[in-house]
């Protein structure tokens, strides 16, 4: 544990105890040389230790992001601000953020999954937007380690107790399994609202005289360095020397957002900003209030409500006590806020001042303990250009596609369905409560969950992907992909895509090799949102994620929004009815480095990534959306994981009924992960309209019917599985694996 | 006529509810905190489902100790309509209106899914509408929905048929699969299920619109 | 002061599914002599001396709050601890 | 066999809202001399005799699954029970 004993300057220098906060040598110097040019107090060095850790101020990670995409008219806020923004028309606006909180879960899964969830709905509301929907993208090692079934559940556990208790859906995500994970599960919660433009507030603080005003819960010593550790890799050795664990408390936080949106909404004139403590607790929040209003601040506190006794100001600074937010209000309407908040039962207490100049000061128990420039917290942190090389294992790989041999293609798409990448999730995501609001008209299940939006005939699509194998073979290709996979999902449902937010989760930046996959992944993803027109508005970054240096897969987690115009337009992924026409839309390739296949036949993935082209993506993307506008499809879904048998598959399981279809690929080729594919049915009588504005892009595969049979006639085999059977397996694999002994 | 919800702190479904009596069933709600301590002018008064203070001892303990309770006692004794949904019920088995508790799930999971119910007393006030039809499709929602009661009250509520809905299939370990019980008088009734969440077409099910309007019938007709 | 510990289980007769994932969980964890696991609840109280017999106030507040007498049973322990002040 | 009572509980500095909340609500009742209240968990085991002793399984089950040692401590008391077969 920390120590409590307030050190000298002196002895902060002589013991390095920063290094411990993770602050480097040279930042130190930098901190006494250039910004203080004295020594920095104990509080101080902790501010800063706090604020230029990765997680708070992207040191590492900056002239990556520089590369983003972020243009687009309809971006009214894009990086920068708590959440992204983006208008939908009517004067109203979505906003959404992702967040990963992959350390803390990885060592107290239930309240690391929970507190991700809090902290990312507080990033919603304190925008002034309703939160209406979350999505959960979770990465685990392989089902058959017993540790890994344990955080499997409580990680779900988890997120289910946040969001259940404070009532807002989980309504989608994505859930995979790779060995790289094993020791560090990835756990990214996205959190999506509903933006009255009006209501639009910053995060500032502004207006000399003005007050800080700090509510919720009291602080206590949990997550103390939090920012830092998040931003630092495991190993053993720093296992037994973890900061306290947080839990989360979703009934406080529901309160909280009941109430901040009421001041937000009833008490704009005298609300000047407001922002919720997150990493780096109080010190990030008020400094970054200041330094975006280029104000100075003064706080006292004596005044924080605490929990503990005996809290030193390093500890009060940087406790990542959770379900907090900070408000600044304007001078004389102190007591009208926290009228508002004590008829919540919540504590709001004044505990500091907006000030002329740019200081940043801290009072406790009567004395100046720490006075620096709040701009060198907020916005001058240290930026590290780092190189990146070209890993070995990229230079060496095979020129090749895997080409594999399967002689029982219905076997073998059995085998498919079970694994766990690929099995329906439906035991995870049935414990979250996907319905509360009610606005939910696509739960967990189909391609993208789908959320009306109240009194309008819009809606909004929503989606999380990423498929990190594809990046670990080749992440500036990868990237691109995991984005046309993202905007796939959501053009599938009827939506046009309207941006994205993303976690991205790599491992230490300082290794060459690590930070040439995320600058390539950003690359990839910056091009393939130009192209499909979906800015990224909003992210975070997770870096070193590696356990004993060995690091996971690049795994850039991409979420998407995309608004339907009207709720005619909702499509799903299952078959409607019998006599139905089944299409394909794209062409299929023999690409399977990567595939699911390779996995399943070698056990390991290897070799170049097939490439693929973002001008067919977008053309097959936006004729889906044209026909599904026109009113011609029945269902759509998109090629993912596994290829076209998997899809097909899926999509006779919501409704149990049968396909009857022919084509010209061998049976093999229908495990194929070729881009930029769709299956789509068609009733009859919309067949010639359908045809006609597809063209060339689409080719006829046969019938939905009412048998309870999957048949595919390949060029070299008739591909027949009963549709209840290969549902049931695809059903059970993951409880069975979660249950089973060993 | 005019529904009163109470708004615990921690109830979320209590928006839905009122949209759902306000926007669908065309009836007059007010939200009424759980600071209440009258709900004099209302014809009934419905505890929405949610995680009333959290739920932090069992769900439902601590909300039965809010003020509003004594009015909603009153309501009951009155012979007025009392609708509980899922925290709802929950509480309402707490403050002893209706007997037995409800218990973690037999998976010890949260389930969301939509679930199959027999209406096992279509002759309820809370039910007539549903004459003719032997099963619905209901959302249930819960972590702690599974119905215990001992053998003896078990018999009571067989005897004077206050098992208004019963699970097909039973999904979280319910004595005699039951969904939702009303007490003797008629006049109160609990359940798990969300008959709020399944009153517009675009959501997936109308078949919650019942439960509202065979009170509206039952409101009107003894107006009449 | 008192410190006072409660227990609350379910009865007997009530199925508890934690208590038995949590023994499913040790067994696959390798205890195979562990025969059964229940789950309750545990409250430490902190309560201060007054004119009440305190074991009274205790078994009410188990009857009216920590526990459900329709399905829970309840066991307490009380100690004095010196007062601090 | 033994009869094995365990009881996990939050360390010192780790927030325990569930433990405010039913603090609150006996305060609301009128237990106004409540101090404090903490809500933990409580497990009952019965093990079978085997070579291992038995204090050094618990602890190792308790470190393993019943609590997390990175926010809970745990405490627990065994008995020898009369084998019942
Ligand atoms: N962790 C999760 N939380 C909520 N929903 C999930 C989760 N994992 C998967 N799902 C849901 O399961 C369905 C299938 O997911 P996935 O296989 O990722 O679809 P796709 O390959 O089309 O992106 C989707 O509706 C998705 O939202
Ligand atoms: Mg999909």
């Amino acid at each position: 544990m920390l120590k409590t004993r307030t050190l000298t300057p002196e002895e902060v220098q002589a013991t390095r105890i920063y290094r411990e906060w993770g602050l480097t040598d040279a930042e130190y110097r930098q901190l006494c040389d250039q910004v203080l040019k004295r020594l920095p107090t104990h509080t101080e060095a902790g501010l800063f230790s706090g604020m230029w850790s990765e997680h708070c101020s992207y040191k590492n990670s900056k002239p990556v992001l520089k590369k983003f995409w972020t243009q687009g008219n309809q971006v009214i806020a894009g990086p920068g601000e708590g959440a992204g923004i983006i208008d939908i028309g009517d004067g109203q606006a979505v906003v959404f953020k992702a967040e990963s909180h992959n350390h803390p879960s990885a060592i107290e899964p239930y309240e690391g999954a929970a507190t991700g969830v809090g902290g990312i709905i507080r990033d919603i509301f304190s925008m002034g937007a309703q939160p209406i929907a979350i999505l959960d993208s979770l990465r685990f090692g392989e089902l058959t380690d017993p540790h890994t079934k344990y955080l499997v559940s409580q990680v779900v556990a988890g997120i289910g107790g946040y969001g259940n208790c404070i009532g807002i859906p989980t309504v989608g995500g994505d859930t995979g399994f790779d060995t790289c994970y094993q020791h560090n599960p990835l756990v990214n919660a996205m959190c999506v609202g509903i933006l009255d433009q009006a209501d639009m507030q910053k995060g500032q603080a502004t207006g000399v005289g003005n007050r800080i005003i700090y509510v919720g819960a009291k602080t206590g010593r949990d997550g103390i360095s939090g920012a830092s550790f998040a931003s630092a890799e495991f190993n053993d050795a720093r296992e037994s020397q973890r900061s306290a664990v947080q839990v989360g408390d979703p009934f406080m936080e529901k309160l909280l957002m009941d109430a901040c949106l009421e001041v937000i909404h009833q008490h704009r004139d005298v609300l000047v900003g407001i922002q919720d403590m997150g990493a780096a607790g109080l010190v990030s929040a008020s400094a970054e209030m200041a330094s975006k209003a280029g104000s100075g601040l003064e706080l006292n506190l004596d005044l924080v409500p605490q929990r503990e006794t005996g809290m030193s100001a390093f500890e009060l600074m940087l406790s990542e006590s959770q379900e907090r937010m900070l408000l600044c209000v304007k001078a004389g309407a102190e007591d009208e806020i926290t009228a508002v908040f004590a008829r919540y039962g919540l504590d709001a207490v004044a505990i500091g001042t907006v000030t002329t100049g740019h200081q940043y000061r801290l009072w406790h128990h009567h004395e100046l303990v720490a006075d620096v420039p709040v701009d060198a917290l907020a916005s001058d942190a240290p930026v590290y250009q780092r190189t990146g090389r070209q890993p070995e294992r990229l230079a060496q790989q095979a020129g090749e596609q895997f080409r594999p041999m399967v002689s029982d293609a219905a076997a073998t798409l059995k085998r498919l369905l079970q694994q766990p990448t690929i099995a329906s999730k439906r035991s995870l995501y049935r414990t979250y409560d996907s319905q509360v609001q009610t606005n939910t008209v696509v739960q967990p299940g189909s391609d993208a969950a789908v959320v009306r939006i109240r009194h309008t005939d819009k809606a909004l699509a929503l989606t999380t992907d990423v498929n990190g194998r594809y990046l670990y073979l080749n992440p500036r290709v990868g990237g691109e992909m995991a984005v046309a996979e993202a905007a796939r999902n959501i053009v599938a449902s009827g939506a046009q895509p309207l941006g994205i937010t993303d976690c991205l989760n790599f491992g230490n930046p300082e290794k060459p090799e690590q930070f040439y996959e995320l600058d390539e992944a950003a690359q990839g993803i910056s091009r393939a949102c130009r192209k499909l027109n979906t800015p990224v508005v909003s992210g975070n970054v997770s870096l070193n994620n590696e356990s004993n240096g060995q690091a996971i897969y690049p795994t850039p987690m991409i979420g998407m929004v995309g608004l339907i115009r009207h709720h005619a337009d909702i499509t799903t992924q299952d078959f409607k009815r019998a006599g139905d026409l089944v299409y394909v839309l794209g062409a299929t390739q023999g690409d399977f480095n990567g595939s699911e296949l390779q996995k399943l036949l070698t056990g390991e993935i290897s070799g170049t990534l097939f490439d693929f082209s973002l001008t067919i993506e977008k053309q097959h993307q936006d004729l889906l959306l044209a026909a599904i506008q026109a009113g011609l499809v029945a269902s759509a879904h998109d090629v993912s994981e596994g290829g076209l048998l998997t899809a097909i598959a899926e999509s006779c399981f919501g409704r149990g009924l049968g396909v009857d279809l022919t084509t010209d690929l061998s049976a093999v080729a229908l495990f194929a992960e070729s881009q930029s594919r769709f299956v789509i049915s068609v009733s009859p009588t919309k067949q010639v309209a359908f045809e006609a504005l597809m063209g060339t892009a689409v080719t006829y595969w046969g019938q939905v019917t009412a048998t309870d049979d999957l048949r595919v006639q390949a060029t070299d085999q008739l591909v027949q599985v009963s549709v209840r059977e290969a549902k049931q397996l695809w059903e059970e694999a993951i409880p069975c694996l979660l249950k089973s002994k060993d | 006529m005019k529904f009163a919800v109470i708004v615990f702190p921690g109830s979320n479904c209590d928006h839905d509810m009122a949209n759902a009596l306000r926007d669908v069933c065309h009836c007059t709600v007010d939200l009424v905190p759980a600071t209440a301590t009258t709900l004099a002018g209302y014809d009934a008064v419905v505890l929405p489902g949610g995680f009333s203070y959290g739920d932090y001892l069992r769900s439902g303990a601590i909300a039965r100790l809010a003020p509003v309770m004594t009015a909603v006692k009153a309501m009951a004794a009155a012979g007025k309509p009392v609708l509980g949904v899922c925290n709802g019920f929950q509480i309402l088995t707490e403050a002893g209106l209706l007997p037995g508790a409800l218990r973690a799930n037999r998976s010890s999971q949260f389930i969301c899914q939509t679930s199959t119910l027999r209406i096992s007393n279509p002759h309820t006030r809370f039910t007539t509408a549903y004459a003719g039809q032997a099963t619905i499709q209901l959302p249930i929602a819960h972590g702690e929905g599974n119905y215990y009661c001992d053998e003896a009250t078990l018999a009571e509520l067989r005897q004077h048929h206050q098992i208004v809905f019963e699970y097909v299939d039973n999904p979280n370990g319910s004595v005699a699969n039951i969904a939702g019980i009303m007490n003797r008088q008629g006049n109160v009734l609990g359940m798990m299920p969300h008959p709020e969440r399944a009153v517009e077409a675009l959501l997936g099910s109308i078949d919650g619109l019942g439960v509202f309007a065979s009170l509206i019938a039952h409101e009107e007709e003894s107006h009449a | 002061m008192y410190l006072v510990k409660v227990t609350v289980t379910y009865k007997e007769s009530i199925l508890d599914p934690k208590g038995e994932a949590i023994n499913d969980a040790l067994q696959r964890l390798g205890y195979r002599d562990v025969q059964s696991v229940e789950l309750g609840k545990y409250f430490e109280l902190r309560i201060a001396k007054s004119d009440r017999p305190i074991a009274e106030q205790v078994a009410e507040m188990c009857d009216r709050l920590l526990a459900n007498v329709n399905m829970e049973t309840y066991d307490y322990e009380i100690t004095e601890m010196e007062a601090q002040s």
